[in-house]
């Protein structure tokens, strides 16, 4: 044995290698560090893995801030797949294909996995040192954190930092946010978010909604939908009535979808109220005088909508009570975003839905842990501030938005000006490859975090009123990577900084939060008597706990007495309206990187792996263009080139370009793909809250004459049954009995 | 007593015919016209084989039976390991199904038949032979040969009959 | 119109004509080798690369899994048809013009059919688990689907390729003494004695012969009409539009003769050309075998109506839409191509003054051949792309340059084993040629003695 | 492999399927109490894409990329099927009742067309119903996809796992280990999650009990956020889905199913392609639209 240099380390790696291909617990990948390796032999196992057996661990998705309480399945010491969580009142055990995707940010090959100080790898020490020197003799007012929607403890520990550094710059940016929204459903209704109840309705009527896709909490309000359309629900099946410009996957799946000019939401909700009147409804008289000049004939002239349809829709309106009207981005992204909100909110004070189906929803009772939500108003006062030179260290975590923000107001540009630029990244993106300083951050299947979602989704029952919750995210495995690292560590150690006494018995931030949570045992339904172990495992096991919100409550305060919608305006030099569509797979783009997103066709498009323009074919016939001709879509800030689509659920006054693609950096899935359509978005801002409008910008369209084969999943004859009978059958709901099914 | 072999080289099977019928009608010593007399030629001639005489040719025998064991063998092998697929159908056919297996019956029909019938044919033409020990290469050209075998004493008498009738050439050798 | 073959000739003459074929060759012999090997290169790389890479590189998608390699498969399959075929129906209705072609025919029977069997390999998946189609006996009793028509298909041609091979090799044996008895030097000498098996002409072997060879013609008839009968049926036996259709056995067994019929006239115009055959593969006989051509091309036109037409009336739209589609849609150049080659073309042969036409008749053989070609890809191709489900219709799909070459190189690979053949073994058949002039002087003979003796009757009278 | 075998069991390998044996679990060869099947109901599903990507995460599906999705080598054993109106004739479409989406995967047929063709016996029907694909047994011959009507099976035209690359290091470690990957040259499709299935079924096994509605689910069902997929056993009359295969008068060995007089035409549950009698094991329930509006 002496002439060799098999000694028994080596042959422990050697097992523990082949321990590895066969299940491998505990270690996960750390096995394969040289050096570092353990080997776990099967008899050593925690109890409850048997191999080949998955352990089910709960936790909270971070692909969208829904916060859909789903379980990992886990075999051997890995992560597989995430499941949902079928005691959630979220999404009550189900998943979107996003939320599945999770998996794939997690394990993707694309993660920064060092800290690079100007592209440079160095260690976590060098880094925090680092950033200790640049905020050394840096005033608080000249540090800037910008996040995306933040919430739970992370959040706490967030606003902790920045009271230590005297610092109340933190900006909190999603790309896509019901932002105006929010302002309008407080004016409306005195919440900011209430709690939708599709499922009690009879009719929705959504203005632009994506509720099935995109909106607000997606698989919650597929779930409602799911009863909405069982014919054996005592209201019998909901009616969905989908009014946009483009039609998003909510329509798709209306039983009427109503193409109106883009911009004119407002004037037919009006409209309709007006309908509504005409067919005999009690109409409160400060409506009654708003909407009295909105006759049917002005309203199906400035809208595009027939008389009979507005009538139509009045009258069933009327009939089938209650209903519940829903305000989404297609109308909300104007100059007069906020009036179209507060015009459509009418509808559902006049339709006396507020309290039925828009009913209360309850906060959180610890404020440094409720959502911060994200909007794109905080974005401008950032990108102002960098532009005048306010700003010296700049931190970003969780956003892109030298990718998403519109070139119009030269982000990239002004975020260079800053002095130190940190980004907290899974990828190097767009706003971390500007960054001086990126720090790898762990996947949100390695981190701890605890998250509080927005729109708080409630269990059936009594209670439900109050109710809040907080759910928890626990690692699922082993870090992939020993150099990442959570925010909440990172965090900590940051503070740990400024303040070393304060924080010197949290070792890290699994004890913080298990501190703080242990702490709050009561308000998180324990009982003061439980032990803190027992309670930390039922709580984790659990995956969420209950809170007792503080109940809020609606009211239908919406007035109509400072309404002004304007009538649209033909725009000569750029005649059509430019639709940023958000799908439900790609959002803002931050998830592009996960291949499963790409090749999963858009569901209306069924297009893959590009980005597209869908025209209306009237429209398209008119310019000449063809399916899979490159044209030029050009606004007054900027150009991108990609393939038409001509697609039948657009106004023929609209273009609509999917967002989220076109990233030139970020991985080998997402870059080069397709075109970024942020980029081009004229900077309009709603009037009332300062929310840059998406929709507000005109472009033209001009053939390149390229043309190419489009990649997608439907085939030549497109959506054509090619005359056969029985493949997607539709049927008039007046010709089935839906009461019997089961 | 030695026999010897002599070879006769003809130009037209009329010369031929009439070499044979004296042969035969001959009495020579040692020589049996339905053994000793071989008849070589360029081309398949019914009609040599009319004046030698009737021989039964037994090939159709091996290709009846050829084609029989081909055949039930093809049904049995399919049928039978068609039958080892206890519990897995396919398209909802019966797991023995008769159509599609008549199909390779069949062609194991032809199979075998053609198989046993070359088979057959090798065995009753006597082939791969061994060259006989006398052979004249004009016999694939265009002359008939007439191989005798004959005792030593018999040779004259024979070799005067091919020379009446204008053999070409005749050769002689020792048997074996 | 040229000269039949002379009743005169010298049988020796026969001999040495022949036997010069396999001499040392003309240089267009080395010409034409060397183009067939380079395009057999082609295919082998092409298919090295599909091999490794895997079948993607053909351009194959869901719906359109199979490609030309099958279309050119049956083109092969069908190709093989007429040698043997015709062979042996013309043998048994003792048709004696076919005894100078006939060996060339079957030699193209048999190497087409192994350029067909290389088509069943390239299509695979997974070549290198191809001995999983053998019924060979295994110890999990596991066996090959016999129910699948794939499967009847490798049985057929498996059946057809060695009963084809023996009936070629039976009949050249007489041959193969021949060139035994001449040929003295280099390996050759010891293949031919190999060979011909000690064959001597004797009246015992001749005696046998006769009837081993009329028994294996026999069973090759009805072999030849089961192969292409189950080549169909991988097709008619299938569910698919275009496909279900009775009429597919039939008419793919007079797809196949015909264009066996059209490759013999090609084939015969090159030999003729190539080894000097004029004396033998006379005009006479050309015009026979194109009239016959003919014939064929009418019943295969015959066919194609009533196959069109049934589809037609019938309730089956999906049928009825690939036939559109085929007219009318992005097959329409190769549908119409192949209706313009295979039954309009065809009436080119009923020209008398072209029936001899060597030029003229070649090129018309090659059309057809390229129409029938076509007429297997638009077997193929069209149902795929427009099947029953239309959200699966596909009119991207185009085969790539891999499919291409190893189509391409199909047919080097052919020309080579043809090539190759007919310097080993006498693509005349010397005996049956000496059979065919003494019979035909045997009869002029009788009728001289017939006239003179009505002569001396008249006289007498 | 034995003549006795065969002469005495003759009459057993006579037996057709579905249509002799009814469906009826007590039939000598085919020893099964289950038949796996599902129902989809076209107006609660959305088209969001759930489904599919579930799938992809069970069941190794490979990610191919844009030039081969291009070409139509789309892995995706669930695919959702996006159709419009054509209320103006074929090719003309209409938005008006926003899309309809049908999610397609493998129909598992009971008289599948596939299984007859395959040249080696690589796809079989199980005995729990389901179209069984081996893929160690597959040469590639693709006749089944050929003869497939629905087209909903996907062949390896590359080898995706070692040549392609499709899971680079760390993705890799994200397949289920509960089932292969494919290596190039192979047919697959849809197996109904065999091996979820399995374990329901081994489990009830080992627990003496038949298989329930909550012993098991697919990835598609499991994810679908509108819960428009119901799977589970035919057999088992207690089954969500055998109770809406019933409801809606559908029966699995019928190719023309004559509903009832009165209510029959106010069901809406259909197969697709049912008239070409490969009795699929998936009923799906018609896309209802409210004309009021």
């Amino acid at each position: 044995m002496t002439e060799n240099d098999f000694n028994r380390r080596d042959f422990l790696k050697v097992l523990g290698w082949g321990g590895t291909a066969v299940a491998l617990s505990g270690c996960g990948n750390t096995s394969i560090e040289d050096g570092k390796e353990t080997v776990t032999s099967y008899v050593t196992l925690p109890s409850y893995v048997i191999p080949s057996i998955s352990n089910y661990f709960n936790s909270t998705c971070a692909q969208c801030e829904a916060g859909c309480n789903i379980m990992g399945r886990v075999r051997e010491g890995r992560v597989l797949k995430a499941e949902g969580n079928p005691n959630s009142p979220i999404n009550r055990g189900r998943m979107c294909g996003l939320g599945l995707s999770g998996v794939q940010a997690h394990y993707n090959p694309d993660r920064v996995r060092q800290p690079l100080l100007k592209g440079e790898a160095i260690t976590w020490d060098k880094a925090l040192g680092v950033i200790a020197d640049k905020l050394n003799g840096v005033k608080g007012a000249e540090v800037a954190f910008l996040t995306g929607n933040m919430s739970g403890h992370v959040q706490a520990l967030l606003g902790n930092y920045m009271d230590e550094l005297g610092s109340k710059n933190h900006f909190s940016y999603e790309a896509i946010s019901p932002a105006v929204l929010r302002a309008a459903n407080k004016k409306a209704y005195g919440v900011s978010m209430p709690r939708y109840r599709i499922d009690k309705a009879r009719v929705v009527v959504s203005f632009g909604a994506d509720f099935l896709g995109a909106w607000v909490s997606p698989v919650h309000f597929s779930q409602q939908y799911a009863q909405f359309r069982k014919g054996s629900r005592p209201e019998g099946r909901g009616v969905l009535v989908q009014i946009e410009p483009k039609m998003t996957l909510t329509g798709a799946n209306a039983d009427r979808w109503i193409g109106v000019r883009p911009g004119s939401e407002g004037v037919l909700a009006l409209g309709i109220i007006n309908a509504l009147g005409k067919a005999g409804l009690a109409i409160p008289a400060d409506v009654a005088a708003a909407s009295k000049a909105y006759t049917p004939e002005r309203v199906s002239g400035e809208t595009d909508v027939t008389v009979e349809q507005i009538e139509k829709l009045a009258a069933l309106l009327k009939e089938r009570t209650p209903s519940l009207v829903l305000t989404g981005s297609a109308a909300e992204g104007y100059a007069h975003g906020s009036q179209n909100a507060a015009a459509i909110a009418l509808l559902n004070r006049v339709l006396g839905n507020i309290g039925k189906t828009v009913e209360a929803s309850a906060s959180v009772p610890f404020p440094q842990i409720a959502p911060t939500v994200g909007n794109r108003a905080s974005l401008v006062s950032l990108n102002d501030g960098l532009a005048a030179g306010k700003y010296k260290v700049v931190f970003s975590y969780g956003v892109n938005p030298v990718f998403s923000a519109p070139a119009a107001l030269k982000f990239k540009d002004n975020y260079a000006k800053a002095d130190f630029k940190v980004a907290f990244a899974q990828y190097l993106d767009e706003t971390a490859q500007a960054a001086d300083l990126v720090l790898p951050l762990e996947s949100a299947m390695e981190d701890w975090a605890t998250v509080v979602p927005e729109y708080m989704a409630a269990p059936e029952g009594a209670g439900s009123a109050g109710y809040a919750q907080m759910s928890f995210r626990q690692p699922l495995m082993d870090k992939l990577y020993p150099d990442t690292r959570g925010i909440g560590d990172i965090l900590l150690a940051l503070l740990k900084q400024r303040k070393a006494d304060k924080y010197k018995e949290f070792d890290d931030f699994y004890a913080y939060l298990r501190s703080a949570v242990l702490k709050n045992k009561v308000a998180l339904g324990g009982k003061a008597t439980d032990d803190d172990d027992v309670f930390w495992d039922e709580t984790l096991s659990k995956g969420f706990v209950p809170m007792k919100g503080i109940a809020g409550a609606v009211s239908a305060k919406a007035s109509a007495s400072d309404l002004r919608l304007p009538s649209a305006t033909a725009d000569q030099e750029y005649p059509l309206r430019l639709i940023p569509a958000v799908s439900a797979s790609m959002r803002d783009g931050r998830n592009a990187n996960e291949p499963w997103l790409q090749e999963s066709p858009d569901p209306l498009t069924t297009i893959v792996w590009d980005s597209w323009v869908e025209i209306n074919p009237k429209t398209a016939a008119k310019l000449g263009i063809v399916e899979g001709d490159i044209v030029e879509v050009t606004s007054r800030s900027g150009t991108i080139r990609t393939q038409a689509y001509l697609f039948p659920g657009i106004h023929p006054d609209a273009v609509s370009v999917p967002v989220g693609y076109g990233h030139e950096a970020m991985g080998r899935y997402a870059k080069g793909v397709g075109a970024n359509v942020f980029a081009m978005l004229d900077a309009v801002f709603d009037k009332e809250t300062g929310e840059l409008a998406l929709n507000e910008t005109g472009v033209k369209i001009s053939k390149t004459g390229q043309r190419v084969v489009i990649v997608k999943e439907e085939g030549p004859v497109g959506g054509s049954q090619a005359g056969k009978k029985k493949i997607a059958v539709q049927v008039a709901a007046d010709k089935v009995d839906l009461s019997k099914e089961v | 007593m030695s026999k010897r072999y002599l070879l006769a080289l003809y130009n037209n099977f009329d010369e031929a015919e009439a070499v044979v019928s004296e042969l035969r009608n001959s009495d020579i010593k040692g020589f049996d016209a339905a053994d000793d007399l071989v008849v070589k030629s360029p081309i398949e001639h019914p009609e040599v084989e009319e004046f030698l005489g009737e021989k039964p040719v037994k090939v159709q025998w091996f290709t009846l039976g050829g084609a029989l064991t081909g055949g039930l063998l093809a049904f049995t092998l399919i049928a039978g390991s068609q039958a080892s697929f206890y519990s897995q159908m396919k398209g909802g056919k019966p797991i023995v199904p008769i159509p599609p297996d008549l199909v390779l019956t069949y062609e194991m029909f032809i199979l075998g038949g053609v198989y046993i019938t070359v088979l057959g044919f090798l065995i009753c033409a006597g082939l791969p032979a061994r060259r006989s020990p006398l052979y004249s290469a004009k016999v694939s050209e265009d002359q008939i040969g007439i191989l005798v075998k004959a005792e030593d004493g018999s040779v004259a008498k024979l070799r005067e009959i091919f020379t009446k009738h204008k053999a070409l050439e005749i050769q002689e050798e020792a048997g074996r | 119109m040229g000269k039949d073959i002379r009743e005169d000739i010298a049988w020796a003459q026969i001999n040495k004509d022949v036997l010069k074929s396999l001499e040392s060759p003309r240089k267009l012999y080395w010409v034409i080798l060397l183009v067939a090997i380079a395009m057999v290169g082609v295919a082998v790389g092409c298919e090295i690369y599909q091999y490794n890479v895997g079948l993607g590189v053909g351009n194959f998608d869901n719906p359109n899994v199979w490609g030309l390699y099958i279309a050119t498969f049956i083109f092969w399959i069908g190709m093989s048809h007429s040698g043997t075929l015709l062979s042996a129906i013309l043998h048994l209705m003792h048709a004696d013009w076919r005894k100078p072609i006939y060996r060339f025919a079957e030699a193209m029977t048999t190497f087409s059919l192994m350029t067909a069997g290389l088509f069943v390999m390239v299509h695979l998946g997974r070549l290198w688990q191809v001995y999983y189609a053998l019924p060979y006996p295994s110890e999990r009793w596991v066996w090959p689907n016999f129910q699948s028509p794939l499967l009847w298909d490798a049985m057929a041609i498996f059946t057809y390729l060695s009963s084809s091979v023996l009936f070629l090799y039976i009949g050249s044996i007489p041959d193969l003494a021949i060139c035994r008895d001449n040929i003295h030097q280099g390996w050759r000498k010891k293949l031919y004695s190999i060979l011909a098996l000690g064959w001597e002409g004797t009246d015992r072997q001749w005696r046998n012969f006769r009837i081993t060879y009329l028994t294996v013609a026999c069973f090759l008839i009805p072999l030849a009409v089961s192969v292409h009968s189950i080549v169909a049926s991988d097709f008619a036996m299938s569910q698919q539009p275009g496909w279900h259709v009775t009429s597919f056995p039939p008419y793919f067994v007079a797809g196949a003769l015909y264009s066996g019929c059209a490759a013999i006239i090609t084939l015969f115009i090159i030999l003729r050309y190539v080894f000097r055959f004029e004396e033998y593969m006379t005009l006479p006989i050309l015009k026979k075998t194109v009239r016959l051509t003919f014939a064929i091309a009418m019943v295969w036109t015959y066919l194609n109506c009533i196959e069109f037409a049934a589809t037609w009336y019938s309730h089956d739209e999906a049928a009825k839409a690939v036939l559109i589609e085929k007219a009318t849609g992005r097959f329409a150049p190769f549908f119409w191509g192949m209706i313009f080659c295979g039954s309009v073309v065809p009436f080119a042969l009923m020209v008398k003054k072209w029936q001899t036409s060597i030029p003229v008749m070649f090129a018309v053989s090659l059309l057809l051949n390229l129409g029938m070609w076509l007429e297997r890809w638009m077997i193929v191709a069209p149902t795929f792309s427009h099947g029953y489900y239309p959200w699966t219709w596909d009119e991207h799909m185009w085969p790539s340059m891999v499919q291409w070459g190893i189509v391409f190189g199909s047919f080097g690979w052919f020309t080579l084993l043809f090539m190759v053949f007919c310097k080993v073994v006498p693509s005349v058949s010397m005996y049956e040629v000496k059979e065919m002039v003494y019979h035909r002087s045997l009869a002029k003979k009788k009728e001289e003695q017939a006239v003179k003796e009505e002569l001396a009757a008249k006289g007498a009278n | 492999m034995s003549v006795s075998n065969l002469l005495e069991n003759w009459s057993k390998f006579r037996h057709t399927h579905p249509v002799d044996d009814k469906g009826h679990p007590d039939w000598e060869a085919y020893p099964s109490d289950i038949k796996w099947a599902m129902s989809i109901d076209l107006d609660a599903c959305t088209g969001c894409n759930a489904c599919s990507v579930a799938c992809y995460a069970e069941n190794n599906l490979p990610v191919v990329g844009k030039e081969k999705y291009s070409h139509g080598q789309a892995m995706h054993w669930m695919r959702i099927e996006r159709y419009w109106d054509e209320s103006a004739g074929v090719g003309e479409f209409d938005a008006d009742k926003g899309a309809r989406f049908l999610p397609m995967m493998c129909q598992q047929c009971e008289a599948a067309p596939c299984e007859t063709v395959c040249p080696v016996g690589a796809t079989n029907h199980t005995e729990d119903g389901l179209n069984s694909q081996i893929y160690n047994r597959c040469i590639g011959s693709r006749y089944c996809s050929a003869n497939c009507p629905y087209k909903v099976r996907y062949f390896n035209w590359y080898n995706y796992p070692e040549q392609e690359k499709v899971w680079p290091e760390p993705l890799n470690q994200q397949l289920n280990p509960d089932l292969t990957v494919r290596t190039k040259g192979v047919m697959e499709k849809c197996t109904f999650c065999k091996q979820r299935t399995y374990t329901a079924r081994n489990n009830a096994k080992t627990e003496g009990r038949p298989v329930q509605d909550s012993d098991v689910q697919t990835a598609c069902q499991e994810a679908c956020p509108v819960g428009a997929i119901t799977f589970g056993n035919l057999f088992n009359p207690e089954s969500q889905v055998a109770k809406q295969w019933k409801s809606q008068q559908v029966e699995l060995t019928k190719e023309v199913q004559d509903k009832d007089e009165k209510e029959g035409n106010r069901l809406r549950g259909y197969r697709i392609l049912e008239e070409l009698r490969p009795y699929p094991s998936v009923m799906y329930l018609e896309r209802v639209r409210e004309s009021a509006v």
